[in-house]
């Protein structure tokens, strides 16, 4: 058997076993979501949150209307760090 | 008159080499990918600008003492740029689509096809004269056809570090022509009516299904092939980071400012590997051409894998996104949704072509991990 | 075949010793602990990570060439990244109820007989079979009463690097707890009546003295105690880019990107220690143990000094301000206004409780110091 | 004497030299504080910034109302990172 | 007994030698400076802060094993914290002005003489005893007349690192008393009248200008100075990041979060070459009496300049834009529009002497790499 | 010739050689803008805004009446920014 020969012997098992062993571990991996990622879905499922049109009717209208002092100092950091940026560097 | 002489000698003219000539123009070929054409810039910009900094004549960049080297051997050779990056990568992905969508797995699973076909080819490359690729080489360079360049990086500097350079503009390059090379691909496979498939909405995916994934995901990787973890362990972490909901600052820095960073000095230390010794040979050309089969194969394996899985499966599966397993991501996945809506102007892919896409992140780092695990002893 | 029988070989299934894999469900616990519980999590997540990586079998995170490894040598080993988180937290810590009411650096001061109290413990602990513990040990496990964690872990790494796992471990799990530990020695002894005390108001603290602050500090660290003066350096160094006001993008960088990306380091360079050889032995459980005892005394230490102080002192002090000089800021401080509340529901003791607190941190750093000086040669 | 008393007559003397220390710093930190600190902030006590109502009324009908400059530009700034942000990165 | 004998002669009061008392009085001076008179502050207060850690006695941060031993040596002796600020800021520099009125070049390159004029007034130093510079020292010394920090702590670190401390103090507060230096030098070489000159507005530059012209400049540079492509050819890559609008995000990193962190290691590190062997001692009088002179001469030199250009160009110069050539952006800049304004309250020279004064950043950074490609060998 | 004289041709030599390269240099780089830049500027000339007064006008009324939702998302944005900044990090 000559070199050339070995070497395509060679690769085609790297190719085969490769193959294989990614088709294997994804499908793994798809029995695992199914089995224990969907159980701790239900059994831990994600808090519900109520969007109550309440606050978000609240929240409308203060960004329409008059802005929150949460949003104003956010505001005024923004401002602060674009100064701090572009201040001096060198 | 002697100092004017001294001052001759240091400059580069006098000192040019042809192939540092021809190298600076691949360099200024690079940047012109980058900034007119828009591939990949974030790393093509720093890499066509270190192949211009490592080929000047006289200033040393990357010999003992110069900069890119410093760059290389503490960040590339060690294998930690990549790592943070992929890291960085991790912080970003979010896998809802593929958590909601398993199946999708085999999308990813198949199109990493083109990574083994691209080794066999690479050896069947020795056939011509002055090609002389070893194993190791052969599986640096299949590692293109996964589409991942940070994965193409780290396999190439541990297999074949005097390939990393021709292998990661090759990785970029095509990368950036996902958008030209899978759509008659796309299409050539598939009949309008399967392009026209509408697939049913995801189903919402828990907060605790996120945090757990990636630990699963490390898990198996430690089980079956530890020679994996340290792209795919990296690439958990980050992701665990993001999902986990506690360390949001140590998210944010790892998606922006420590990518950023690390980024910047990966493609200088990339490009400093683009020497003409190392670049202008026919091996080059050879990985080059194989690039493009690679991701074409990677490409046809994913849609025909889908057009498999859709005999088999009760819920219709568009086979366009099988295309979206090469990784690339988000590329990938908005060529599939682009293709998807010349057929079918209302059917929307991109979400669930993020599947398969993140799919494929995990397939490429999966098959690196069994190149590393079988030919890089 | 052949290929196959060596993928195997590979594998962590084919590899795995117990120790690992109890290391990996201890790394899995501090994951927990971060995650669910939110103890520490900017700390023990990457920690809780490092653990799992560092133990995988066949991957040598940890070994010459391995990512870990190199974090390690490179951030802990030299003590650098504790250090900079140090200058990242002086550049957020404000000292102005500590100077509008300076008495409270007796407190501080008091809370460090958690330290030496454990130090003491740790050597009686020889008494075990099985545990022999040396001075240096002794007194980098002592540390631990300090409630802070980087000078704990540079004082580790200095005196005790194998012990270092343990020691960071048993650090933050019970600087996590202080809201459990705290109380009921607090209520133990103190009166309903004392609990009641109001503090009067802070006077108002003017720029200057800010920031000639961290410069005394210095300055007295450098006559009286130069082997403190790595960290109390880097920490005034950080303080005074905060109060200059000449320097806010180094002062703003220093509190996030820059301590952000050392602590995903540092976390997974001390999670690095935590290998079987090192953690699974009857001594980490002597430290688990004694960083229990260490936390309590330095609370009760707090608590009686104040009560002593109020014997002498005209204006009166809450004695539950004392519990804040343990360190663990802004946590304890916290506490204390927490447990004040219940006693006097007009009672806000948060601001007058930041004087110890930080007070606190200032003495585990000569406390460590100290060591150093005294055992460290 | 035997070893395990000779390490606990260290120990002894290391926690009472430790304590002695750590009071003794400190106390003279106290003393610092008192005497420095307090006569430079007599000497160079903060500038007093008169909190003029009129300016305070002005930023607040600002936020109210309509938007200074700075603030257009802090949060035209805030948008142009959110985007830069939120571009591909791999 | 014996423990507190130990902890006494680990003190620093029982070690200190006077030399290391005045570099910390040095040391506070530059803190002073930097926080009090606002004297280039960002790298001041942490060279100033490097200097007195550097001189406590016993902590060691300068010997091996040290702190401020691993900065210096990893970030300035290998040259790659002054590179990567020098990226930074060619991240942050508009070229604009420049290339809309490219004879200001001329400006920038004449204020070079202030360079090598000093270059000529070291070597005459050598007549005063005690001093001896080599004509390597000389033209590090030289270089503090480029009035640009990181050049000049580059080509220090190149050519005489035991000056570097000096060196580096010279140029940052020479470069802080610009406003105090240049004004009474310009109005002594310039009428009234040449100070009303109102200049022509600067015509409109194209983005694809401004992306080609570092090109252009790194070409110029690769062909005619290799020596000086580090400096360039990061300053370069910088500003392409910035230009080109590609890589957005690593622009911003690169202007920001990177450079603040190299910014705070530069400077310690700076300030750990401020030990008293090598500041205290009469070399440092001439290097800090020969900054005064080279500013001085560069600005004249600039100014005289821009007067012999107004003899041979049609559109009029207003020569006090000359004394931006010098660089020491943008302080140079603003203070050839301030004394403009005096002579003339309606002539903003603001945007017209941004061209001489990015000019002088280029003309230092070749006259750096002259002298480098002269002396350096 | 003594040293000191050498020295100062030394010096002298460099001072010539410099100042000559930094002018060929620079000048080198006028020629280069004034002619390749120029060109280029020419040939591809940055597309035209048209500065529609409507869009303007749009954006001001925006920011002056309600608040665009880019803006808001922007807002959000800099709010949760500033959360995360201010957590506990030791
Ligand atoms: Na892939
Ligand atoms: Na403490
Ligand atoms: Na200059």
């Amino acid at each position: 058997m000559n070199n050339m020969q070995q070497q395509f012997l060679e690769a085609g098992t790297l190719m085969l076993a490769g193959m294989v062993f990614v088709f294997v571990f994804l499908s793994i991996l798809i029995i695992f979501i199914n089995t224990v990622l969907a159980k701790l879905a239900i059994k831990f499922p994600d808090p519900v949150v109520v969007p109550s049109s309440r606050t978000n009717k609240k929240s409308n209208s203060q960004v329409a209307g008059k802005v929150s002092p949460a949003i104003v100092s956010a505001i005024s950091g923004a401002v602060k760090r674009y100064r701090a940026q572009h201040g001096q560097a060198k | 008159m002697d100092s004017l002489y001294t001052l001759w000698l240091s400059t580069g003219l006098a000192n040019f080499e042809l192939g540092q000539v021809i190298m600076m123009v691949v360099g200024c070929g690079l940047l012109y990918l980058a900034i007119a054409r828009n591939f990949e810039p974030l790393l093509l910009l720093p890499m066509g600008f270190g192949a211009i900094l490592t080929n000047i004549p006289v200033a040393g960049f990357s010999e003992a003492g110069g900069l890119l080297h410093y760059i290389y051997y503490a960040g590339i050779d060690t294998g930690i740029f990549p790592l943070i990056i992929f890291m960085g990568v991790g912080a970003m992905t979010d896998f809802s689509a593929l958590i909601g969508n398993p199946k999708t797995l085999l999308l990813g699973a198949a199109a990493q096809f083109g990574i083994f076909a691209t080794l066999f080819g690479a050896i069947a490359l020795n056939y011509v004269p002055g090609i002389e690729f070893t194993l190791k080489d052969a599986s640096a360079i299949a590692i293109i056809g996964g589409a991942d360049g940070p994965t193409a990086i780290f396999l190439a500097s541990k297999l074949a570090p005097e390939l990393l350079g021709a292998i990661a503009v090759a990785a970029y390059s095509y990368m950036a022509l996902v958008p030209i090379i899978q759509p008659p691909i796309m299409r050539a496979l598939t009949t309008d009516k399967e392009r026209k498939i509408e697939m049913a909405q995801l189903r919402p995916v828990t907060k605790i299904e996120k945090i757990i994934f990636p630990l699963g995901v490390l898990l198996m990787t430690i089980f079956f092939l530890p020679s994996a973890t340290p792209l795919v362990g990296m690439f958990c972490l980050g992701n665990l980071m993001r999902e986990s909901g506690v360390v949001d600052r140590l998210s944010s820095t790892a998606q922006n400012e420590l990518i950023n960073i690390t980024t910047i000095f990966l493609g200088l230390g990339v490009g400093s590997k683009l020497s003409s010794e190392a670049f202008l040979n026919v091996e080059t050309l050879g990985i080059l051409g194989l690039g493009a089969v690679a991701f074409s194969i990677g490409t046809a394996s994913g849609v025909l894998m889908a057009k498999l899985m859709n005999k088999f499966s009760k819920v219709p599966i568009n086979p366009l996104i099988g295309a979206a397993g090469v990784s690339a991501v988000p590329m990938a996945a908005r060529v599939a949704n682009k293709v998807g809506l010349e057929a079918n102007p209302h059917n929307f892919l991109l979400m669930h072509a993020m599947g398969p896409n993140v799919a494929g992140v995990l397939g490429s780092a999966v098959a690196a991990g069994i190149l590393l695990a079988l030919v890089g002893t």
